[in-house]
């Protein structure tokens, strides 16, 4: 009978709490979102998935052997973690009121040694490290997973429509303006008193902006490690949103005359060229902005195992087999991030406000920018290629693709759209590379 | 920090961070048209590259083009001998 | 001269032990088994190779840097090792006892700091982890490698033939009784003096009756790790033992005209109940049994890739390169523990008998509960489906149907039995769940 | 452990994990019931599954069944010409 | 205006060290040569593009959170570290003697525990281990990675001419006198005071002349890892100029009539002993050289799971995806090793000085024994495939076949010099576990 | 290490080492050689083994070739449908 209460009291429905309901129903809106709207499916399921994942009760999934045992196990087990982390808990006070004392000393008062030490307590009676939490250490605090997922990108990216035509650099560094400006309004909310964004929290959410995942997920690993699931789901579903997102910004900002702009056919690029431009990138950086170097180095690296011709093996592994096994990693990780405590605050949906926001100026600025070369310029271009300059990659060089063949449907710009397109990758990449070097 | 700091300091990144952006591929668009322009003098005919990387493709993966190739005729030979039959 | 003394005394034959050569034989005798009779070679193929490696003499590949010292250093740095664990070395005892006393303070005495600093001494003095022990620690006590196995067995499995019949899960569950009835034999063993099981040894043990290679992996991992070497090698050699095992047993138990009962078809199941399947399993752990939420929730998110149909990419590489690298390091790593102290004991014997005990039970208990259903249900079920509750995917399904065609030759049962088949490993999934639970 | 207390122990988890593991798959074949019932009621053609998930793969997988096609008629272009060698 | 010097005493360019630009200049050569020669571009890519991207001045790819937090860290952060390292920073000095402080007492006077906390000190305050440092830790500290590119290459080579004509295992013995020569070498160079080898350098440098990569990496990272960037790079690169470097010794020393010796036709080999031969080689390593168990334990199981053919799956993932990954991982953490201060000393010039000796003499041993056997056994050996004994697989055996054409056009001494080229990666590695008994 | 010292030790190992490459290969010379004959007396057809080696190849990677024969021939379906287009 004593097991029967046991079994009863352990099971999820006993200690579902409120907060993990929601983000169970959220996680499952995920997938809903990923397997039947398509929004970028290959992040998302496991991104969803991770959230339920992370949100079973008492499973532990998301979060360390330590934390574990400080919620679940019983009080002489706290005493112990108690007294190696320096403090004695109150004897009158609730086995609850002490939980809650061990958390605050965890996360705020204790040394190295001393999380350490309770750490080995907490192992010793049998807890764990739960699995996504295990494979968020692994692959997103080592920086490991948004990398070599850089490095597939890389590997599966065509350089050559940004060689033809190295002037849509400009386009896709135009479209960073959308980055900045949010950075810029999430410290201004935080300044109104709306939100209470820290300046490297308000770097990390204007990075969505960037239109990558990688590089978003990188960043606010670094940065603002506590928003990381909020920022990852807007940053995926936003590229989604892509094809909803930019049209009516482009048509807005552009004559239907601007729209039919054709474009001159892009000279053949050599071989030679696609293989020294990943290196000449890599030495750019490597002499102006190191701390984008492990962004760009690998997608540099990636480049160049694809464009060098002698390594096909690596690169089939590269744009496959390995960049699959990470994704599966990576988005699981990321779903261990959606817990109810930090997903389901006003900040979320300041972030996913921001978001939109991000992706709105960033086509503006992009389009803008096209329309400001051809003042100067004589070789026209037509700005609805501006657009693509937020990367999102190939997404938004479709959406001008098909706004173009709106208005004239002879005129492809698909190819001369990835020009900005990957330049777009470019920029967000140099963006975070500047944040990490002042906030990092 | 003080909001008027916050402020500050987000203008701050955002002018700094712009910049910078702008300036490196500024940088970086001044680098690729003089290496294309550099290669382009060197080895002048960009029509000839795609069988030269052709050719080194047909060297380097040679291997595992004859490994498809036995891989595809015994499948299709199979296949035919599947469907006699 | 005296170099080649050293190679001589450093040379496995110098120091062969009768327990390393008779386990080098059993590594041999699972390789003949898993290249000549074909007993699941994909795992037993590893298992016995890792096996032979672990039980080469002095090369130390199964052992931590530790072990490895204490097995092998040379006096001072023994001495070092005891001041570090706080013990003094008797001057007048031999170097011998002086390995044995720190074997003696490494697992029983030492604190983690204590343990934490010897090993300090040893890797500075050059000893290293040897490769099984890495993979075991990577793989099989994170509890990474199982449950990564977990999730491509889901996006192997198909439970359309589950979904069109859901009463076969009565089955998939009665076949469970073998897990506990062994359970239950083996604490007896134990009461009667025979053998020396703790509860937990005992519940790990009963796993192997769930015929599921993982999960029996992932408990004993968790409850009884000394045993998990025996376990494991039972549940694969077994498994591949189902079409002996089996048929006589389904045979007993059932009438001619039993056997001869012909299924209705199947229904067609839809494309969505094959996608809510995964998700509604899902939360019905999350909320009756948060202990089954790793392993059931890994086959779950293996599932949902499968059925999507939006994550081919991820899907093809959990099916394969992932679960195919994972297999070859969890085989090395079970591989690690067919160590001779710990595997040729009285124990192994008792495990490897309670082992087929446990799968005859299962299948008898499949195959009453089957005939049960017939006295209570109008829609007649083949009792021989029953036998395939055990899982044993997809080996059990194939021998119910082979027994059918025997009574008539026109009866594929195949498809029928493929929903016990599955339920079958859902079931023994909760059964882990239940004794982690009460035990973990 | 005393003998008695351990069989006990036995015995106890016996009932109890037998006992869960048929509440548990009960209670799923109901969920699945209904969820069936549920969804053959709102989507009552599951004929029509099979062509949509169809359609679905086609559209979802078209690049990578563009690029399967290509190598094969590559490899199968190959193999012609080098038998005709 | 201060964030602007910041972000120019930041950048790249602001704090390049010649050595890092010359080092960034070599890593751009080894990919000329390795897409341009074709020098075994899959690891020399990977090594090259690793090496650029360890030399990228601030970024700190190739080091620790506590390498990198003594190289840029503020004043605060240095006292904070020297403090737990237990020494008082001289308040005079300046903040780069301070950090040269630092260097010194991580490498040479602190225990490590002193480490751990100076580390806890690093991470604390937010620096974090470079990427490839990262890489370097998981793959070849714990020589994950060069086992399983052994285990892959096992995966990958055919026994059957090696079973055929037994006695061409001679020939890969004699090639390794290429090893001990060029040991014999270093210590001689060393004692003659123009390099400063240990012994133990002067192995790891000896097993250059082994001709197989993964057995110097493996060798190298246990017995002299600061050599090991050098190694690696000489290595490979004198894999890839073995068409260049064997001929000319091979005409040398052979008569055009022992050039044009006919070989007799190999026999069948059946399946079994194909099966036997890794597990006999197996046991045989395990009674005689326990401390070759790793390398040639994991090519041994390569070698079986292709042969068995019950696990074609595992040997597809061994041959592809695994052995891909860990090339790409591998090349990048031996990149990690090219950095100026170690790379840019005379002693890299002695070790590719000597490599190339070690080739020479390896080739020259080989085609000397065969013509010894032709002294004293019938059956006729053209000497030309002894010098496939050094291995390089399968480079040293097409090096034979196209030689002996040169004299005797329809002379195809491919599959008889395949014996002795496969013998020759044992026979290293057989070295490689002599050594690291000796001096590991 | 004294230089002389060093020296003796590079000979050492010299010595040692070829000297133990050799013995271990002649062992293996002889125990290959051994379990070949062994092999070749109970096993004496080495003629039959190719055979019997595609045989348990065929029976175990069944499975595969059948899925490798659908692929192939849907591709071939596929790349003739394409073409009549
Ligand atoms: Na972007
Ligand atoms: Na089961
Ligand atoms: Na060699």
């Amino acid at each position: 009978m004593e097991k029967l209460i046991t079994l009863w009291e352990g099971s999820g429905l006993y200690n579902l709490e409120l907060g993990q309901a929601v983000m169970i129903l959220v996680g499952l809106g995920l997938l809903y979102l990923a397997i039947y709207k398509k929004f970028e499916p290959l992040l998302l399921v496991p991104i969803g998935f991770g959230g339920i994942l992370a949100n079973i009760p008492e499973a532990g999934l998301a979060i360390s052997a330590l934390d574990q045992a400080i919620h679940v196990a019983n009080p002489a087990v706290l005493q112990q973690m108690a007294s190696t982390l320096g403090a004695t808990l109150d004897p009158l006070a609730s086995v609850e009121a002490w939980r809650e004392t061990l958390v605050y000393l965890v996360n705020d008062g204790a040394s190295p040694d001393q999380l350490r030490a309770a750490r080995d307590v907490a192992t010793n009676v049998g807890y764990s490290d739960g699995l996504l939490y295990v494979f968020y250490s692994l692959a997103i605090t080592t920086g490991i997973a948004p990398l070599i997922i850089f490095m597939g990108v890389g590997a599966m990216t065509d350089f050559g429509p940004l060689l033809a035509n190295p002037r849509t650099l400009f386009l896709g560094a135009a479209a960073q303006f959308g980055i900045f400006a949010t950075v810029f309004g999430a410290v201004g909310m935080s300044a109104m008193g709306w939100m209470d964004f820290s300046i490297n929290q308000a770097a990390a959410i204007g990075i969505i902006g960037g239109a990558d995942g990688p590089t978003s997920i990188y960043v606010s690993s670094m940065l603002a490690p506590e928003l990381l699931g909020a920022i990852a789901v807007a940053a995926y579903a936003y590229m989604a949103l892509v094809p909803l997102i930019q049209p009516p910004i482009m048509r807005l900002l552009t004559t239907k005359k601007e729209r039919e702009i054709a474009m001159t056919q892009l000279r053949p690029v050599s071989k030679l060229e696609k293989i020294v431009f990943p290196l000449l990138l890599l030495v750019l950086v490597a002499l102006f902005l190191p701390d984008a170097a492990p962004l760009l180095g690998m997608f540099c690296f990636g480049n160049l195992m694809r464009e060098c011709g002698v390594v096909e093996r690596l690169t089939d592994t590269a744009q496959n087999a390995l960049i699959n096994i990470v994704t599966i990693v990576l988005g699981l990780a990321v779903g261990s991030k959606l817990m109810a405590e930090s997903f389901l605050a006003l900040e979320t949906l300041g972030i996913m406000g921001l978001g939109i926001v991000a992706f709105g100026i960033g086509t503006s600025a992009g389009v803008l920018m096209a329309k400001l070369m051809n003042l100067v310029s004589r070789m026209p271009i037509n700005p609805l290629i501006g657009a693509a300059g937020v990367s999102a990659v190939p997404m938004a060089a479709r959406v001008a693709n098909k706004v173009g063949l709106e208005s004239n449907p002879h005129n492809f710009l698909l190819m001369h759209a990835m020009g900005p397109n990957v330049a777009g990758v470019i920029g967000s990449a140099v963006a975070a590379g500047v944040m990490i070097k002042y906030l990092g | 920090m003080q909001d008027t700091e916050l402020l500050h300091e987000g203008l701050a990144l955002m002018g700094l961070g712009m910049g910078f952006v702008f300036v490196f591929l500024t940088v970086l668009v001044i680098s690729v048209t003089l290496m294309s322009k550099l290669i382009g003098r060197f080895q002048p005919a960009p029509v000839a590259s795609p069988a030269r990387g052709k050719s080194v493709k047909s060297s380097a993966s040679k291997e595992a083009d004859d490994e498809v190739l036995a891989v595809i005729s015994a499948a299709v030979h199979r296949y035919r001998s599947s469907r006699r039959r």
